[in-house]
């Protein structure tokens, strides 16, 4: 019948044009060319202002074409220097002299200089000056020590602060203190986001929005010349996706790999990278009501929790069971004394059962993803699983990172017992300062959401902070986490090793504990 | 038909006024602001409270949907906290993107959903018919991400047939082939559901046209079997088929939110829910209100080829 | 005193407005008409398909709000808004029995809604009634408790007669009852209806297009025509002594068993547009003997011999 | 019921889905009695245990738990919430379509504007800002999807209460004193439930993947709570590792839609009335011969009906609608073939150029023959070129049988173009000239015009046209003044017999009009139950019917002139085909009919031309 005839007849065509199609483009998966070295990057850039923006996924462009006044050394989190050659600080600790580079141009040629740095500053710190506009600066409070910037002369910049404040040049180093070209900015004005000019060994390209931001490198840099001829990040938001296209061939490089696809890495093709960090993974628990209030449970649930097995096998290895507050990364710092409390269910029974906690009901804020939280779900649903089987009923919440922080960070009372929290500093100052001080509640503009109280530790870390002397920082910092591992506000469960994967054709790649991407060195056969 | 083209336009306003004033309580109703979104870590109350009145978010409801609608009304949409660039220009981007991908979506359902469905109804119950209609079942029974995240995992990764994501080669792409390449897999997936959905509807709106009077008189004339089936039934079957048409479109406008997720398409869809998670206010009334008049105009156009179909429908 | 009294009822439908253009007048589908029944008796209306016969019927259920006019029934004005006062004196037959009885109910159900709703019966005096009504029109009780898609044709259209005989109504409006039943059939329902009059004193309108059949059933004929009446007289007369040309049409037109086959009219017959109707007679375009009056002045009901009215300017010979 | 079960156990891909989705909810209601481990409890030592590992049937995930306690327990979750989902958008759907279906105008306009405006947006934003707004859960999901589904509930719902309140029962239900709210819950509930119940159980599945949507991304079930979509989304990350952990829960999302569609198809098909009668299914281009028994020989007739038999197979039942009827025409006559609906003369009609919808229609003995040719058996090549070319057919009703889409000109040039090779400019010069001959005026204007445009008159004259455009032999003519008014019948009548005896065409007229007959007709077939019970000239038999059907049924009908009075009627109602009793068919109704009747099969008998079928005439012929 004719129908018959003409359906097949349709059909086979239907098939062979898709066939044809197929294997017209199959050859389009071609490798990338050398010399370019294409990045998977976790998400878009909010922006390549480095005043502007927050996340490290947007740090990771902007070093490479940015640089601040200082840097951390190759594989520390020591303060080394950048655009700024030397400094000096007076002895009240409250002004930095800095010694500016000389030579160095901004990639639109204009000089930078002393008035540059003091543009940077003012434009993020001075609500008066005319390009203050181009904000909002949401990580100026960096700097809010700083009174004023001065230039002293074209190359030698004076900042006078308000208060001695140790990490200050830490945190020069920290992506926020990226120096902009003062012309960029009065160019581009509001779009200086999207037309970045800097110093760094790479200079901004195109930026192909939701495809790419390339970034080419700089021939005019007055270090070495970057090994690369130019970087792609590609935002690529789905992990998994992430990790097809690592698979498939379509980018060369990729950040924080998901722990569960690490072993589709491990064979030849690829090189797996990895660098521990400044992190902390911990679960704040509200000190102030509810069973948490009691020392002993907050112990209990220190002991009660399986942190071998969470980072071993939730997270494939990719961190190491935490000890304390302060993350082993900051090695002049840490106090190497601590183990972590042991996994001991029988010990936090016992702790629970004196304290009278015996199958408290707790409610459990859990995040679905955000910055440093590595696997939050899976991990949260494990930490409940070890809750129960020591006798607590958990409930967990979860919420989309941003209501997540949201309800955490104006404090837990009367919401939650315990919530997740991941914080990745450049200094051993700011996590507990920010976080573990009574005068850091909630309602005082900190993040204490446990409400943790201890007026010793309050003190050390005021001590600390204006101390210049770093040995003598480092001995407060390792009391304070004596005394608050006991105290267990929070449960300290990992620090995260940042990992990244490259592909064979990609040499001389290393990651850095600031969790920041220097490309400089990489070359791409 | 000109006056009813505009008549149809002008009864489209107050739908999309509807929506500006929906869009608008929902997310003035969604708890959780942009200043948190932006801060992140370091949202503390304080910042929050300050970063919000920067963005003009301290004043009264009603008075912000004003001053919404009436920049929006100039052409002003705004700037997206979370972008940091105007939304007329992010969304119109984007939805370039979306266009390409729902469309050919679209057009790949319609075709091979009303093809399915022709055959199907002409072989009914014959072999062809069962086979499409079990092709046809797995479509619409398997999520279209999970049915993505299958395509990427076989054809990208293990075969290394089409590229896994994006829209155009990061190098050497850009022209035809190159997007041709990369859209074969998202709208195959994109398109699953909906060719599902279209093909069993035509099969029953041909199967119901194949029993009225006018086929028998077309078979009574002598008129080959053929033009019997791809002309008179199926002119008549689009009748019911074309409605259903603009339907799944937005399905498809909808389903490509999962699409673009999975292959990394630089799409509005994708865009949108980022934009809700954030908070991004404007970002997000911007973006719906253009999907919507988007899907209304298309809605439109569906009922004027409905009209010019069917000369009984009045104009 | 009538048992029914129409006097100047009329139908405009509106228009949708269009956007920019002028407000349109409207569709006038039943002009000003007037008439009256007698009790007991059976006034046919005749025409074809578009004269407005079933928008008339439906204004004298109350399903439609007439545009203008009134309607009495045993001297009293009714209220147009409510079809619930109109059911307990005037019942409504439809002409597809099938469609007028819910798929989905039992004809118990459907026959003692109207007992319960109007007549606010006990259960056990209801299901009494309707007993008795179904034996009247011929139905086994037992049929009761069916659905309406098991009945035949014939048997759903003495369904519908019953359930507009349990309202007890005054008077019937019959729409085409038989039109879409056999002719075997459709004998069996008029010979019912006539004996269901006699028995519970019911007065008919009886609407149909069928010439013999409502010459068979009627004391009176009124015809329509576009919407209006142009002849009204005795059934036994009208047909064989049309005073209107358009009746005469309509009686030469039936086919009848020994009539030879003659087209009455060979011209392009169509209706004139409702949406545009023409000045003066309606029927002036398909009419022999019209003239230029007829086409500028509408003529009025007028008597003609005895009970005879026609609205003609130029009237046939009796 | 029973009929409801049965239909859909007869459609066999429902009866798997059935089965399919019965062995799931078993499961599924079992699961908490079953032996399984608890779907919460972790051993993130033995997470990703391939299936089939020991103590874990389908392996283990992420977490080393349980993935057969975690699927059942997931898809007892996601059943339920898609279930309940789809049951609160029906509800609340169904009641806004109804409302604004029942009394339109104002309410309908401004329900379905609103309803218009979350249709634009697209709802998968609208489905995440209301979770968004809510906070996350399974519940709040729930809510979620089930609000983004009451536009498509609302709308479809609509549409059927528009087409049920003007239908005549709800103006007897307004006659029977019901009030609005009565009417919507007493009468148009009922009816609309089955298009509720089959939007339902094709929407169940829907839901479950769109809550499987929400929880891929990221909102849905709370850790450690297992539903499909969640344990999708927990395995996402693992798929390319560990891709066990997401196709279990893809499998089972897979199985549980495919069978909640296959058997909402099912539902949908089985609550279908036009099903039971076989309308649903494709009439094929000719009807089904399966012709058993001798082939009658071939007569010098132009066109011979031989003992046809054509019935209709519908499930177990064979109604047997011509049941051996010969019929025959000469050049340049009329013959009327006249008889009560059902008594298979349409039927017989449509058989010859294999018309008869098939299925149900099969033709099981006999033949048509056209100048001797039989038609029966001819492949479907040389039948179509006969149709429309040698035998043309008038049918009833002009409006349904003519395309409404295309316009008249193209459908009579379509005709003649069908047979002959002609330039388009030809066929409508061809087209104007055969509306001309039918003597439509203006056919200039008129060729363009789309058959809602015209007349009923016009139509018809359209499908005349379209009958003469090849000049056939014969022209089947099956009741095409029906529905026509008496005025414009006239008018069709005369121009048929006009154009009979200028082109000395034969014509079978198929009516159930004496009058007409007796007009028009040379001849006259009476036909009752599917055989012909007397045929003659049409004087002969309307002065004198021989059989008494025809003899009563003549008495019944009303003749102009005959003033007010009272109609003889045939008591009893025609029979069924599907159970027709032996001997003669209308024995039940007939008052002669003697025991004889009811027992012996009675041969159509007669002299000349005249013949009828019963032992007792009640004339000699």
């Amino acid at each position: 019948m004719t129908i018959l005839s003409w359906t097949r007849r349709g059909l086979l065509a239907a098939v062979g044009a898709v066939l044809i199609a197929g294997g017209m483009f199959a050859s389009a998966t071609a490798q990338t060319p050398p010399g370019v070295l294409i990045v998977g990057q976790i998400a878009e850039p909010k922006s390549l202002d480095p005043a502007a923006v927050t996340a490290v996924n947007d740090f990771r462009i902007l070093v490479n074409v940015y640089e601040g006044l200082t840097r951390y050394k190759s594989g520390t989190l020591e303060v080394e220097p950048a655009l700024a050659t030397s400094w000096s600080i007076s002895d009240d600790g409250t002004e930095y002299t800095l010694k500016l580079r000389s030579g160095v141009n901004f990639h639109d040629g204009t000089p930078f200089n002393a008035e540059a740095v003091k543009f940077n500053f003012d434009r993020m710190l001075n609500e008066k000056h005319p390009y203050h506009d181009t904000g909002p600066f949401p990580l100026s409070f960096f700097f809010s020590a700083v009174k004023s910037t001065d230039v002293v002369d074209d190359m030698t910049v004076k900042f006078t602060l308000n208060a001695p404040y140790a990490p200050f040049l830490s945190n020069l180093a920290y992506p926020t203190g990226l120096i902009v070209s003062p012309a960029a900015v009065a160019a581009s004005g509001k779009e200086f986001g999207r037309n970045p000019v800097g110093t760094g060994p790479f200079k901004f390209g195109e930026w192909r929005s939701n495809e790419a931001v390339v970034v080419e490198r700089n021939d005019g840099y007055w270090g070495e010349a970057a090994g690369s001829q130019a970087v792609v990040f590609r935002p690529i938001t789905d992990a998994n996706t992430r990790v097809a296209e690592m698979l498939a061939g379509g980018i060369d490089l990729m950040v924080e790999v998901p722990p569960t696809s690490l072993g589709q890495f491990s064979g030849d093709g690829f090189s797996i990278a990895e660098q521990a960090g400044p992190h902390v993974w911990f679960l704040i628990l509200n000190a102030k009501e509810g069973p948490f209030a009691d020392k002993r449970v907050r112990q209990a649930a220190n002991y009660a929790i399986n942190k071998e097995a969470i980072v071993n096998d939730v997270l494939e290895g990719t961190a190491t069971v935490a000890a304390g507050p302060t993350p082993p990364a900051f090695a002049w710092a840490y106090n190497e004394s601590l183990d972590p409390y042991p996994y001991d269910p029988e010990k936090a029974k016992a702790l629970i059962a004196e304290a009278g906690a015996s199958g408290a009901e707790l409610k459990f804020y859990v995040t679905e993803g955000g910055s440093g939280m590595l696997d939050p779900v899976p991990m949260g649903t494990a930490i409940q699983a070890d809750l129960e089987a020591v006798g607590f009923d958990v409930k967990i919440e979860t919420y989309e990172w941003n209501t997540f922080l949201g309800e955490v960070n104006p404090g837990l009372e009367g919401k939650a017992d315990m919530a997740e929290m991941a914080w990745m500093t450049n200094d051993p100052d700011t996590l507990p300062y920010l976080a573990l001080r009574s005068e850091a509640w909630p309602d005082k503009g900190g993040f204490n959401s446990g409400y943790y109280a201890n007026a010793e530790v309050d003190k050390l870390l005021e001590a600390a902070r204006t101390a210049t002397d770093q040995n003598e920082r480092a001995k407060l910092y390792r009391e304070m986490q004596t005394i608050v591992q006991e105290d267990a506000p929070w449960v300290f469960v990992a620090n995260w090793k940042q990992n990244a994967v490259t592909n064979d054709r990609v040499k001389n790649f290393g990651l850095e504990p600031s969790f920041l991407l220097h490309l400089q060195g990489v070359v791409k056969d | 038909m000109g006056g009813y083209i505009v008549k149809r336009l002008v009864s489209a306003v107050p739908v999309l006024l509807g929506i500006t004033i929906i869009v608008f309580l929902i997310m003035s109703l969604i708890p959780g602001d942009p200043a948190t979104a932006i801060l992140g870590s370091y949202a503390t109350p304080e910042n929050v409270e300050k970063l919000n009145r920067d963005l003009g978010l301290d004043k009264p409801m009603v008075q912000r949907y004003f001053i919404w609608l009436g920049n929006m009304l100039t052409g002003d949409f705004g700037r997206s906290f979370s972008l940091n660039r105007p939304v007329l220009d992010e969304v119109s981007e984007r939805f370039n993107a979306t266009l390409v991908l729902a469309g050919t979506a679209f057009v790949l359902c319609s075709l091979l959903g009303i093809l399915a469905g022709v055959i199907s109804a002409a072989r009914q119950y014959g072999l062809a018919d069962k086979a499409i209609t079990f092709v046809v079942l797995i479509g619409i029974s398997v999520p279209s991400f999970f049915l993505g995240m299958m395509m990427i995992l076989l054809f990208a990764v293990n075969l290394r047939w089409l590229p896994v994501s994006g829209m155009y080669a990061i190098y050497g792409g850009g022209d035809l082939p190159d997007l041709i390449n990369h859209l074969i897999m998202p709208a195959l997936a994109l398109a699953a559901v909906a060719t599902g959905v279209i093909a069993r509807l035509s099969r029953s709106a041909m199967l119901e046209v194949l029993r009225q009077d006018f086929i028998r008189t077309a078979r009574a004339k002598g008129v080959p079997e053929r033009r019997v089936i791809m002309g008179h039934a199926l002119r008549a079957a689009m009748v019911s088929i074309i409605p259903i048409l603009g339907i799944q479109a937005g399905f498809v406008l909808s389903g490509a939110v999962y699409i673009e997720i999975v292959f990394q398409w630089p799409g509005v869809g994708r865009m949108l829910v980022d934009a809700i998670l954030k908070r991004d206010l404007l970002l997000v009334q911007g973006g719906v209100v253009f999907v919507a008049a988007c899907y209304v105009l298309f809605n439109i156009s569906v009922d004027v080829a409905q009209s010019l179909l069917d000369p009984r429908i009045k104009t | 005193m009538p048992a029914l009294k129409v006097d100047n009822i009329s139908k405009t439908f509106p228009l949708k407005r269009s956007l920019f253009g002028p407000a349109l007048p409207g569709v006038r589908a039943v002009q000003p008409v007037s008439f009256e029944i007698a009790t007991g008796e059976t006034l046919g209306l005749v025409g074809e398909s578009g004269c407005g016969k079933s928008t008339l019927a439906r204004m004298l259920v109350g399903l439609l709000e007439p545009t203008e006019g009134m309607i009495e029934i045993e001297g009293r004005a009714l209220d147009n808004a409510n079809p619930a006062e109109f059911g307990k004196l005037i019942q409504y037959v439809f002409q597809d029995p099938q469609s007028s009885l819910n798929p989905r109910k039992t004809i118990r159900q459907v026959m003692e809604a109207p007992l319960k709703l109007l007549h606010d019966m006990s259960k056990p005096d209801r299901s009494k009634r309707v007993s008795e009504i179904f034996e009247s029109v011929n139905l086994r009780e037992e049929f009761l408790d069916r659905y309406p898609h098991e009945f035949s044709g014939g048997q759903a259209q003495r369904i519908g007669i019953a359930r507009a005989l349990a309202a007890n109504p005054r008077i019937m409006i019959l729409d085409e009852p038989v039109s879409a039943l056999d002719v075997s059939v459709q004998a069996q329902v008029l010979n019912l209806l006539a004996e269901l009059k006699a028995k519970f004193s019911l007065t008919y309108l009886f609407i149909t297009h069928d010439l013999a059949v409502v010459e068979a059933v009627s004391d009176r004929i009124i015809v329509l025509y576009f919407g209006s009446v142009v002849e009204v007289g005795r059934a036994e007369k009208i047909f064989g002594n049309p005073r209107h040309p358009y009746t005469k049409l309509l009686a030469e037109s039936a086919p009848v068993v020994g009539r030879p086959l003659t087209a009455p009219e060979q011209k392009e017959t169509e209706l004139p547009d409702p949406l545009d109707p023409p000045p003066g007679c309606p029927f002036a375009g398909r009419c022999p003997r019209s003239t230029d009056l007829c086409r500028v002045e509408e003529p009025l009901l007028k008597p003609m011999g005895e009970d005879q009215l026609a609205a003609c300017h130029h009237p046939l010979e009796a | 019921m029973s009929t409801f079960f049965k239909l859909l156990f007869r459609n066999r891909l429902a009866a798997m889905g059935a089965v399919v989705l019965s062995v799931i909810l078993i499961l599924v209601l079992i699961t908490p009695l079953l032996p399984l481990q608890n779907p919460d409890i972790t051993a993130t030592a033995d997470r990703f245990q391939k299936p089939f590992a020991d103590g874990h049937l389908l392996g283990t995930d992420h977490l080393g738990r349980d993935l057969l306690s975690r699927l059942l327990h997931g898809t007892r979750l996601s059943l339920a919430v898609g279930i309940s989902a789809a049951l609160i958008a029906a509800t609340i759907g169904s009641a806004i379509g109804i409302i604004a279906g029942y009394f339109g105008g104002r309410t309908d306009n401004i329900i379905m504007r609103g309803v218009d405006m979350l249709m634009a947006f697209p709802y998968i934003l609208l489905a995440l800002a209301i979770v968004a707004a809510l906070g996350p859960g399974l519940m709040n999901a729930l809510i979620a999807v089930a609000a983004v589904n009451v536009p498509f509930f609302a709308r479809n719902i609509r549409g059927i209460t528009v087409g049920l309140a003007g239908r005549e029962f709800i103006d007897a239900a307004r006659l029977a004193g019901m009030g609005h709210t009565r009417i919507i819950l007493t009468e148009l509930l009922p009816n609309v439930l089955p298009v509720i119940i089959i939007a339902m159980s094709t929407t169940i599945g829907w839901m479950i993947l769109e809550t499987a949507g929400l929880s891929f991304l990221g909102l849905g079930s709370q850790p450690p709570q297992a539903d499909l979509g969640s344990m999708l989304g927990e395995a996402r990350s693992a798929m390319i590792s560990h891709p066990h952990t997401s196709v279990v829960p893809g499998i089972m999302i897979f199985l549980i839609v495919m069978s909640i569609n296959l058997l909402g198809d099912g539902i949908r098909d089985a609550l279908d009335p036009r099903l039971r009668s076989g309308a649903l299914s494709r009439p094929r281009a000719t009807t089904l011969v399966e012709r058993t028994g001798d082939v009658p020989e071939a007569t010098d007739d132009l066109l011979a009906i031989q003992d046809l038999e054509t019935q209709f197979h519908v499930n177990k039942r064979i109604y047997r609608a011509v049941g051996g009827v010969s019929l025959s025409v000469k050049p340049g006559e009329c013959l009327g073939v006249i008889g009560e609906s059902g008594s298979g003369k349409s039927v017989t009609a449509l058989s010859v150029m294999g018309l008869v919808a098939s299925p149900p229609g099969v033709i099981t003995a006999g033949a048509v023959r056209f100048r001797g040719e039989d038609l029966i058996d001819a492949p479907y090549e040389s039948l179509r070129q006969k149709r429309g070319d040698r035998v043309a057919y008038i049918f009833q009703d002009p409006l349904s049988t003519l395309h409404p889409l295309y316009r008249v000109g193209q459908q009579l040039a379509e005709a003649i173009q069908s047979h002959h090779k002609i330039s388009k400019a030809e066929a409508r010069e061809r087209a104007i000239q055969l509306l001309e001959d039918v003597r439509i005026p203006n056919a200039e204007s008129r060729v363009d015009n789309f058959p809602h445009e015209m007349s009923g008159g016009m139509r018809q004259r359209v499908g005349i046209a379209m009958a003469l455009a090849n000049e056939p032999n014969v022209i089947i003519a099956d009741e095409p003044t029906t529905a026509l008014d008496v005025t414009v019948q006239a008018q069709i009548l005369s121009l048929l017999d006009d154009l009979r005896r200028d082109r000395g065409l034969a014509i079978v007229f198929i009516t159930h009009d004496f009058g007409v007959v007796a007009q028009l007709c040379d001849r006259v077939a009476v036909v009752y139950a599917g055989r012909v019970v007397e045929e003659g000239p049409t004087g002969a038999v309307l002065d004198a019917p021989a059989h008494p059907y025809t003899k009563r049924l003549i008495a019944c009908v009303p003749e102009l002139g005959g003033g007010r009075r009272m109609l003889s009627a045939i008591p009893g109602l025609p029979p069924v085909v599907d159970d027709l009793p032996p001997g003669c068919a209308f024995a039940p109704r007939c008052d002669k009919a003697q025991e004889k009747c009811r027992h012996i099969d009675i041969s159509l008998a007669g002299t000349g031309d005249r013949s009828v079928r019963c032992l007792y005439p009640e004339e000699l012929v």
